[in-house]
C-alpha cells in the first residue's frame, strides 16, 4: 500500500526559499526511500503552503490530516509549527520540525517531533567558544523580535556571565525590518567585540552587508538558520561564525555519503544542515513505517510514536540520532565559518552535547 | 392680522461675520416672525447665504446675536439649531443622492440619533404615513423608490421641498429653491409654498427671480455688501429707485 | 447661404433609457442668437453637452462649419473657436479666479501676448470679477462662480458660444448688465451664440431666433418679437 | 556621536521618502488616485536596474534609462489600462483604491516568481560608508540621494510652477469633467502625472537597490511610508510631502536613540496620527477637516 | 472530507462576520477602515485571556471582548469625526501599524509574536465544545445573528442615517443629524461584532498570534466586502467564500508546481481584484454600478 505523508512549507511570500530548501532534503528521501524499496508501497509527499502563517498552517493542516488523512506532517517556522500542535495531538498526527529552532517547540505534547536542536543548544555551544578561543568579552546582540529572538537574548544574558563575558546591548529588530544602517550606528556606539545575528532569511543577508557598509568591522556571529545559500555567497559574510549541528558532510558513514553525493550530483553545490534535517525527517518516517509494515501494524500517528520509543536510535545524516523524551534530537553542534565567494562554510570546531 | 402683532419667531441683531479682512455680514438686525414670508434680495456676494449659514449655525459670527423665540442660538452646534425647528434648503440642494425619495423624506422625520427611533410600531406607520402625504403633495409619488440621483432636475427641487416639509421646523430657509425651474413648475412650487405657509410656517427665502420674489414676498429684505438697506413691504422696496438701480435694473 | 456653424442631423442621444434626444435636426446660423427654451428635462442640457463631445451620441451627424465630425472631442471644438458655460458651478472650488482664468486661456490656445488685454476685456464686461479677482472660488457665492464661469468661456472670444441657464442664480440687474456686452461683442465680431435660458424676458431681448423644445423635440419656431407679446405662447411650454 | 549619526541617517531614509513621496502625492493630488501600486513601480524599476546593471553588467547609465523606462510604462499602462477604465464608469475613490491593490499583490509575486524571492543588492562600492569623522560614518550614496532628491525636487517645482500644467493638475483632482468643457484632456493631463510620479522613483529606487537591498516585496514599506507622507504634508502639497518625508526619515531614525527598531514604523505613523488630529490639513496643505 | 469541509465553514463564519461588520461602515456609513483586523485581534485576545486566567464560558468572553473592542474603537472614531475619505484611510492605517506593534510588544498580554497557545475550547452553560462539528454550528450560528443585527440596524432609522450621513453630512446636520454620535455608534458596533469573530478564532484554533491581525487581513477583509459588493447584504458573504476558497481550488490543481502554487494563488487574488474594479465595480453581487439595499 502507498503512504503519503504532508508537509507544511512556506512556498509563498517572503520566507518562500525555505520551502525550496526544505523540499530538495524531503525529496531526496523519497527517492532514495523508493529507489530501495524500503516500504511496500510508494511513498509520496503532499505540500501545502503554509506562507510561514499560522492561520495558513492551520488551514493546510487540517486538510493534510482531514482530506489527505497523512499520519506525518513535516513542519517547519516555530509560528506555523506551534500553531498545527493542537491538532496534531489532538488527532494524534506527528508533527516534524525540521527547521524551527524557538525552544518552546520542545513543550508541544508527545506528537511534536524536533529533529533539529533548537535555538538554546547552539547558544550554549557558540558562546564558550567565542569567550575562551577567541576572547571576545563585549557581546552586543541584534535579535529578531519573536520567540526565537526572545529565547537567544535570555539564554545570551543568562550564559555570558557565567564564562566572565557581558551582554552590553541586545538591539530587537522587527521581522519585516529591511533598512539598518541606524540598527548599526548603535551597535558602533555600544564598541562590541563581537556581534550576535538572531535572524532568519533574507533579512540576514541584508544585516550583514548593512553593517558592513556602515563601518561595522567587528566579527558576526549567529545560529543555523544563517545556512541558507543566499548567506553562504554573500561577499560581505565572509568570515561569519554560524552554529548547525554536527554533520560531518566528508563522514564515511554510508547514509551521509550517499546524500552527500546524489544531492551534489542534483543541485550542483552542498547541502546545508537544512536539507539534512527534512532529508532525515522524511527518512526517520521511512524507517519507523518499514518496522511497522513489518510487523503488520496500520502506520498511524499513534503507532508511529510507539516505534520511535521503540527503536530509540536511528542511522541518519550524520551518524546516529536518538530524541529525548520530549521528543527533541539530541546532536552535537558544530560552529562553521562562511569562506565567501559561494564557497560554503568551513567547520572550525565541533562541540558535542554534554547531556 | 397686522405685521406688528405677530410673534417674533427670530431675531437676528447686530450680527457681524468677516472672513479675513472681507466684512461680509455687516451689523444685520431683521426680525422675522410667524407666518411671514420674508424674502432675502440682493446683489451676488450680498451675503445672503452666509446669513442663512450663520442661522443655522453652519458659520459662527464674528459679533452680535440670533435670538430663537427669546433665547440665543449663537454658538450651538448646528444639528442642534435644525432640532429647535429651524430647517433650511442649499443652493446646490445637497440630496442624499444614493437614497430612494422615499428615505430622503423619511430619513428626516427620525430626529433621534440612537439606534433605534422610540414609539415602536405605531409612530413608524404613522411616520409612512405622513411620508405618503408629502410625496403626493410634491407630486413625487411616482417616484418614490427611485434614488435621489436619478431624478430630473425639477424632481429634485421638488426633493428638496418635500425634505424641509418633513422636518416639522417653524422655520424654513430656502436658499433660491426655484431657480432654473420653468414656468409651470415654479407655478406649482408657489402654490405648495402658499399652502405650507398657511399651515403655520414661517419662511425666509433667496430669490432672484423677481416673478417668484413679488408672487410669494409678505416682506423683502435687501441685502448689499453685507449691509441690511431695507426690510419693509415689498411695494415700498420694489419701488425704490436707489435698489432698482443697484440691483432690479429695469424690470421692477 | 454659408454654412451653419452648429448643426446636426438626426441626433439620438440618451444615458441608457428612452433616449433624451430622438431624431435631433437643428442649425446654429453663423452670426445669430438663437434662444433655445423650453421644460424642465426636455433635453436642451443634453443637446448643448453632445454638441460638445461632453456626452457620446448615439446616432446622428454633428457638423460644425458644415463638416461632420467623427468624433466629437471637446479640445478640438475649443481650437475651433467653440465655447461651453455649462449648467450649474462651472468653477473648480480650489483655485482662484485669476488662475482659474489664467487656465482658461491657456486652455483655449491664446497667445500669451494678447492674454493681459483680453483680461482686461472680461473684466470690462463682468466688472464685478476684479472685487473678488483673489479668492478661491470654492469660497465665492453661488452667483459670483457663475459670473467666473461665464468670464472664463467669453475670454477666448469664441466664434461660437453656448450657454446652458447662464441666469441662474445672477441677480437681474447682473445679467441685463451682462447680456449687452455680449450683445455687441457677437454683433461685432460675428460669433454665433445659442443660449439656453428659463428666464425668457431678458433672453429674448438680445435673441434673432428662438427654438421652443418640448420631451426632446423642436414643437416650434419663432422670431422674437411673436413671442414676446404672445403671453399664451409662455404657457405652452 | 549616535545622534549625529542618526541625523545623518535619518536626512538619507527622508531624501528617499520625500523622493517616492512626492511622485505618489503628486499622483494623488491630480487625479485622486489612491495609487498603493506606487510601491510596484519601485519594486519594477528596482529590478530593471538590478538585472540590468548587476546580472547582465550593462552600464549604469543604459541601466538607468531602461529602468526609468520601465518606470514610466508601468505606471502610465496603469493608468490607460486599469484606472482609466474604472473612472470611466464613476468608479469610486476605493473601486480605484483595490484595483491598485491587486496590480501591487501581482506584480509583488510576479517578480518574485520571475526574479526570485529571495534578497538581492547591487554591491557597488558607493554603499560602502566613508569615516568622514572618528564614530561618524556617511556613504557617498546618501550624498548622491541628497542631491538626487533636490535636484528632482526643484525640477518638478519649476515644471509645475511656471506652467499651466501646474494649475491644470490641480483642477484635474477636483472635477475632470469640467476640466473637459476649458478644453482640456483629463487623459493626456492624467498620463503625464503617472509618467512624471513614476518617473520620481526611480532615483529612489536604484538607490534603494544599492544601500538596503531588494525583495519583490519591498514596495510594501515604501508605499506605506510615501501615504504617510502624502497626509502629513498635506494632499495636493507637494514641497509638504517633501518636508514630511525628511520628518518621517528623520523621526523613524531618532526614534532608535530610545525605542528599539520595531517602533520605528508604528511612529511614523503616531506622527501621521497626530497629524490627522490635531492639523489635518497637513505642513501646507488646506484645511479638509469636514 | 467532512471534517474539512466543517473546518473551511468555520473559518468562512469568522471571516463573513468580520466582513459584514467591515461592510456595516464601509458600505454603509462611508467610512473605509484599513483597521478592521484590529478589532479582530481586540477580540481574540480578550476571548483568549479570560479564557486562559478566569473562564471558557461563552457568555462571558465574548460579551467582555466585544465591550473592549467597542471601547477601543473610540479611538478610530476620533479621526473618523475630524476627517473623511482619504485622510481617514490614513488615520486607520496608522491605527493598524500601531496596533500590530502593540499586539507584537506588549508581550505579557499577547505572547507577541510566539502567541497564545493552548487556549481552552469555548464551553457553553458548562459544556465544552471540543469538536469541530459542534464548533461549525455555533460559528454558522454567530453568522446568521450578526447578519440579523446588522440588517435590522440598516433597515432602521439607523441605517437611514448612516447612509444619509455618507450623502451629505452638511445636509444630515442641517436636519438635526447629530453626526458625531452616530458615526461613533457605528464604528462601536461594527468593531464590537467583529470581536465576536475574534473571540471565536481564538476559542477554535486555541493558537492565536500577531500574524492573525496585520494589515494584510485587514485588506484582504477589505477585497472580500469590495469583490463582492460594497453596501450589499450578500456581498460580504459572497467575497468571503471567493477568496476563502480560492486557495483551496488552487491547491487542487494538481498540474501547477507546487513551489509556485502560492504564487499563482496570489497573482490570480490580485488580477481578481484587478479586473472585477474593471468589469463590475460594485462587486459581484451588487449592480454594475453600485446599488445600496435599503
Ligand atoms: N470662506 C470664505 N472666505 C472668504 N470669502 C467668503 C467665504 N465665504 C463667502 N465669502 C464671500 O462672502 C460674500 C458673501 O457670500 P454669500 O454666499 O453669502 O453671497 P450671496 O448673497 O448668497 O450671493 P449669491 O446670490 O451670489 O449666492 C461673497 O463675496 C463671498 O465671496
Ligand atoms: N446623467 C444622466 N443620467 C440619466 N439621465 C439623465 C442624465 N442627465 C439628464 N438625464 C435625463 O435627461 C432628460 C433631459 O435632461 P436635460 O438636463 O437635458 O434637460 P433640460 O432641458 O436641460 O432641463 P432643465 O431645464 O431642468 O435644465 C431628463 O429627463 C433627465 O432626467
Ligand atoms: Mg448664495
Ligand atoms: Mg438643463
Amino acid at each position: 500500500k502507498d503512504q503519503v505523508i504532508g508537509a507544511l512549507f512556506p512556498m509563498s511570500g517572503p520566507n518562500a526559499m525555505y520551502g525550496d530548501i526544505f523540499g530538495a532534503g524531503a525529496n531526496l528521501a523519497v527517492d532514495h526511500i523508493n529507489a530501495d524499496k524500503l516500504l511496500e508501497g510508494k511513498l509520496s509527499i503532499k505540500y501545502e503552503d503554509s506562507q510561514a502563517l499560522p492561520q495558513q498552517g492551520v488551514i493546510g493542516m487540517n486538510k493534510l490530516v482531514n482530506v489527505e488523512g497523512v499520519p506525518y506532517v513535516l513542519s517547519a517556522f516555530t509560528g506555523v509549527s506551534k500553531a498545527i500542535s493542537t491538532i496534531s495531538a489532538r488527532t494524534k498526527t506527528v508533527a516534524v520540525n525540521g527547521g524551527g529552532v524557538g525552544p518552546d517547540l520542545a513543550k508541544l505534547g508527545p506528537y511534536f517531533w524536533n529533529v533539529i536542536p533548537l535555538a538554546n543548544d547552539e547558544v550554549r555551544a557558540m558562546v564558550p567558544y567565542l569567550v575562551k578561543e577567541r576572547q571576545y568579552k563585549r557581546f552586543v546582540l541584534v535579535y529578531v523580535d519573536d520567540p526565537l529572538g526572545a529565547a537567544i537574548n535570555e539564554d545570551l544574558g543568562t550564559t555570558l556571565p557565567k564564562v566572565g563575558a557581558e551582554l552590553v546591548e541586545s538591539l530587537s529588530i522587527p521581522t519585516t525590518a529591511q533598512q539598518f544602517s541606524g540598527i548599526a550606528a548603535r551597535v558602533r556606539a555600544a564598541n562590541p567585540d563581537v556581534v550576535y545575528i538572531a535572524s532568519y532569511g533574507a533579512q540576514q543577508s541584508q544585516i550583514v552587508k548593512q553593517f558592513r557598509d556602515n563601518g561595522i568591522k567587528q566579527p558576526l556571529v549567529s545560529y543555523s538558520a544563517f545556512s541558507i545559500p543566499q548567506m553562504q555567497t554573500l561577499p560581505e559574510a565572509k568570515g561569519v561564525l554560524y552554529t548547525t549541528q554536527a554533520v560531518d558532510w566528508e563522514s564515511n558513514d554510508p547514509v551521509t555519503k550517499r546524500f552527500v553525493e546524489d544531492y551534489q550530483a542534483k543541485y550542483k553545490k552542498m547541502p546545508t544542515a537544512y536539507v539534512a534535517n527534512y532529508y532525515n525527517a522524511t527518512r526517520l518516517f521511512g524507517l519507523l513505517a518499514h518496522e511497522l509494515e513489518a510487523k503488520g501494524k496500520p502506520v498511524t500517528g499513534e503507532n508511529l510514536l510507539a516505534q520511535r520509543n521503540e527503536s530509540k536510535t536511528f542511522d541518519m545524516v550524520g551518524g546516529k540520532i536518538s530524541f529525548t523524551e520530549q521528543g527533541t534530537v539530541i546532536s552535537p553542534i558544530q560552529i562553521n565559518e562562511i569562506v565567501g565567494d559561494g564557497q560554503g562554510s568551513k567547520i572550525v570546531t565541533s562541540v558535542s552535547e554534554k547531556n | 392680522m397686522n405685521y406688528e402683532d405677530r410673534e417674533v419667531l427670530l431675531r437676528i441683531s447686530g450680527l457681524r461675520k468677516n472672513f479675513g479682512g472681507l466684512q461680509v455680514t455687516n451689523d444685520v438686525s431683521l426680525d422675522m416672525r410667524a407666518g411671514i414670508v420674508t424674502t432675502l434680495v440682493g446683489p451676488n456676494g450680498a451675503g445672503k447665504t452666509t446669513l442663512f449659514n450663520l442661522i443655522t449655525g453652519h458659520l459662527k459670527p464674528t459679533g452680535g446675536d440670533i435670538l430663537w423665540r427669546g433665547t440665543s442660538i449663537v454658538g450651538l452646534p448646528h444639528w442642534q439649531i435644525a432640532r429647535q425647528g429651524i430647517a433650511r434648503t442649499f443652493q446646490d440642494l445637497r440630496l442624499f443622492d444614493h437614497m430612494t425619495v422615499e428615505e430622503n423624506v423619511l430619513t428626516v422625520m427620525e430626529p433621534v440619533s440612537w439606534l433605534w427611533q422610540p414609539g415602536g410600531r405605531v409612530k413608524r406607520r404613522e411616520r409612512e404615513d405622513k411620508v405618503a402625504r408629502i410625496l403626493a403633495r410634491t407630486g413625487l409619488s411616482s417616484k418614490a423608490r427611485s434614488r435621489a440621483i436619478d431624478l430630473a432636475y425639477a424632481e429634485r427641487k421638488f426633493l428638496s421641498l418635500a425634505r424641509i416639509m418633513a422636518s416639522d421646523a417653524r422655520m424654513w430657509l430656502l436658499d433660491e429653491p426655484a431657480s432654473g425651474l420653468d414656468r409651470s413648475s415654479y407655478d406649482r412650487f408657489l402654490k405648495l409654498l402658499r399652502a405650507e405657509v398657511e399651515g403655520g410656517v414661517t419662511v425666509c427665502i433667496i430669490e432672484h427671480n423677481l416673478d417668484i420674489v413679488i408672487g410669494v414676498s409678505d416682506r423683502i429684505a435687501f441685502l448689499d455688501q453685507g449691509t441690511l438697506l431695507a426690510d419693509d413691504d415689498p411695494d415700498r422696496v420694489l419701488k425704490d429707485p436707489h435698489l432698482a438701480a443697484i440691483y432690479f435694473g429695469d424690470q421692477a | 447661404m454659408t454654412a451653419a456653424v452648429l448643426q446636426t442631423d438626426g441626433l439620438v442621444v440618451g444615458y441608457g433609457g428612452r433616449p433624451v434626444l430622438d431624431g435631433f435636426d437643428f442649425a446654429l446660423r453663423p452670426g445669430e442668437v438663437l434662444c433655445l427654451i423650453g421644460h424642465n428635462g426636455a433635453g436642451k442640457s443634453t443637446l448643448l453637452k453632445t454638441l460638445f463631445g461632453l456626452v457620446p451620441r448615439q446616432a446622428g451627424r454633428i457638423l460644425l462649419d458644415g463638416r461632420d465630425l467623427a468624433v466629437v472631442q471637446p479640445r478640438a471644438l475649443t481650437a475651433a473657436g467653440v465655447s461651453l458655460v455649462p449648467e450649474g458651478r462651472g468653477v473648480f472650488p480650489g483655485l482662484t479666479v485669476a488662475e482659474t482664468m489664467s487656465m482658461g486661456m491657456w486652455a483655449a490656445g491664446i497667445p500669451k501676448e494678447q492674454r493681459p488685454q483680453r483680461l482686461e476685456w472680461v473684466m470690462s464686461v463682468l466688472p464685478a470679477l476684479k472685487t473678488f479677482y483673489q479668492q478661491r472660488a470654492g469660497t465665492l457665492s453661488g452667483g459670483q462662480q457663475q459670473i467666473v464661469s461665464i468670464g472664463r468661456a467669453l475670454l477666448s472670444q469664441p466664434r461660437c458660444l453656448l450657454m446652458d441657464e447662464p441666469s441662474i442664480g445672477l441677480a437681474p440687474k447682473l445679467f441685463q448688465d451682462l447680456l449687452q456686452p455680449i450683445r455687441t461683442l457677437q454683433q461685432r465680431t460675428g460669433m454665433s451664440i445659442l443660449l439656453v435660458e428659463q428666464n425668457v424676458k431678458e433672453a429674448l431681448k438680445i435673441s434673432d431666433r428662438v427654438i421652443v423644445m418640448k420631451s426632446g423635440a423642436i414643437i416650434r419656431e419663432a422670431l422674437p418679437q411673436d413671442l414676446a407679446d404672445n403671453a399664451k405662447l409662455m404657457e405652452l411650454y | 556621536m549616535l545622534l549625529l549619526q542618526l541625523l545623518i541617517n535619518g536626512v538619507q531614509a527622508g531624501a528617499m521618502y520625500a523622493l517616492i513621496a512626492v511622485g505618489f502625492s503628486l499622483i494623488f493630488g491630480s487625479t485622486k488616485v489612491f495609487h498603493f501600486a506606487h510601491g510596484a513601480t519601485f519594486t519594477i524599476a528596482a529590478y530593471v536596474f538590478y538585472n540590468l546593471y548587476a546580472v547582465l553588467h550593462v552600464h549604469w547609465f543604459v541601466a538607468l534609462l531602461a529602468c526609468a523606462a520601465a518606470a514610466v510604462a508601468f505606471g502610465v499602462a496603469l493608468d490607460r489600462w486599469v484606472y482609466a477604465p474604472i473612472q470611466r464608469h464613476e468608479g469610486s475613490f476605493f473601486t480605484v483604491f483595490v484595483a491598485s491593490l491587486g496590480a501591487g499583490i501581482v506584480v509583488q509575486n510576479v517578480v518574485g516568481m520571475v526574479f526570485g524571492r529571495g534578497f538581492v543588492s547591487v554591491s557597488t562600492p558607493l554603499s560602502v560608508s566613508i569615516e568622514v569623522m572618528p564614530g561618524l560614518y556617511v556613504s557617498p550614496l546618501s550624498g548622491i540621494a541628497i542631491v538626487c532628491a533636490l535636484v528632482c525636487f526643484g525640477a518638478l517645482q519649476i515644471f509645475l510652477m511656471r506652467t499651466h500644467t501646474g494649475m491644470g493638475l490641480r483642477a484635474l483632482a477636483e472635477n475632470p469633467e469640467l476640466i473637459r468643457v476649458y478644453g482640456l484632456s483629463p487623459r493626456r493631463l492624467s498620463t503625464m502625472v503617472f509618467a512624471l510620479g513614476s518617473l520620481l522613483v526611480v532615483p529612489a529606487a536604484v538607490l534603494g537597490a544599492a544601500s538596503s537591498g531588494l525583495n519583490p516585496a519591498v514596495g510594501h514599506h515604501i508605499v506605506l511610508v510615501s501615504l504617510a507622507a502624502t497626509i502629513v504634508g498635506g494632499v495636493g502639497s507637494l514641497r509638504g510631502a517633501a518636508c514630511a518625508g525628511l520628518l518621517l526619515g528623520l523621526s523613524e531614525n531618532l526614534a532608535l536613540m530610545y525605542l528599539g527598531s520595531q517602533w520605528s514604523e508604528a511612529v511614523t505613523f503616531i506622527v501621521l496620527f497626530l497629524f490627522i488630529l490635531f492639523r489635518p490639513s497637513g505642513f501646507f496643505g488646506r484645511a479638509i477637516a469636514s | 472530507m467532512l471534517a474539512y469541509i466543517l473546518n473551511l465553514v468555520t473559518l468562512i463564519s469568522i471571516n463573513a462576520v468580520l466582513a459584514i461588520t467591515l461592510n456595516f461602515i464601509m458600505g454603509y456609513a462611508g467610512i473605509f477602515s484599513m483597521a478592521h483586523a484590529v478589532f479582530f485581534g481586540v477580540g481574540a485576545y480578550v476571548a483568549a485571556f479570560i479564557a486562559l486566567h478566569y473562564t471558557a464560558s461563552l457568555f462571558i468572553a465574548v460579551p467582555i471582548a466585544m465591550a473592549a473592542a467597542g471601547l477601543l474603537s473610540l479611538v478610530l472614531a476620533l479621526p473618523a469625526l475630524r476627517v473623511r475619505g482619504e485622510y481617514f484611510v490614513a488615520a486607520s492605517l496608522g491605527l493598524q501599524v500601531l496596533g500590530v506593534t502593540i499586539f507584537a510588544e506588549w508581550k505579557s498580554f499577547t505572547g507577541g509574536l510566539g502567541g497564545i497557545i493552548g487556549i481552552p475550547p469555548a464551553d457553553i452553560f458548562g459544556y465544552a465544545l471540543a469538536d469541530p462539528r459542534q464548533f461549525t454550528v455555533l460559528a454558522v450560528a454567530c453568522l446568521v445573528l450578526v447578519i440579523a443585527i446588522t440588517n435590522i440596524l440598516l433597515r432602521s432609522s439607523f441605517g437611514r442615517n448612516l447612509k444619509a450621513i455618507r450623502d451629505s453630512e452638511s445636509a444630515a446636520h442641517a436636519f438635526g443629524k447629530n453626526v458625531a454620535v452616530i458615526k461613533t455608534l457605528s464604528v462601536i458596533v461594527s468593531s464590537a461584532l467583529a470581536a465576536i469573530a475574534g473571540a471565536l478564532y481564538a476559542f477554535y484554533l486555541g493558537f492565536i498570534n500577531v500574524e492573525s491581525f496585520t494589515l494584510d487581513t485587514s485588506v484582504l477583509l477589505m477585497a472580500m466586502v469590495i469583490i463582492g459588493g460594497t453596501g450589499t447584504l450578500l456581498g460580504p458573504i459572497v467575497g468571503t467564500c471567493i477568496l476563502m476558497l480560492l486557495p483551496s481550488a488552487f491547491s487542487y490543481m494538481s498540474f501547477l508546481p507546487s513551489t509556485e502554487v502560492g504564487a499563482i494563488q496570489q497573482i490570480a487574488y490580485g488580477l481578481a481584484m484587478v479586473l472585477l474594479m474593471i468589469f463590475r465595480p460594485g462587486g459581484l453581487v451588487g449592480s454594475s454600478r453600485a446599488k445600496e439595499v435599503g
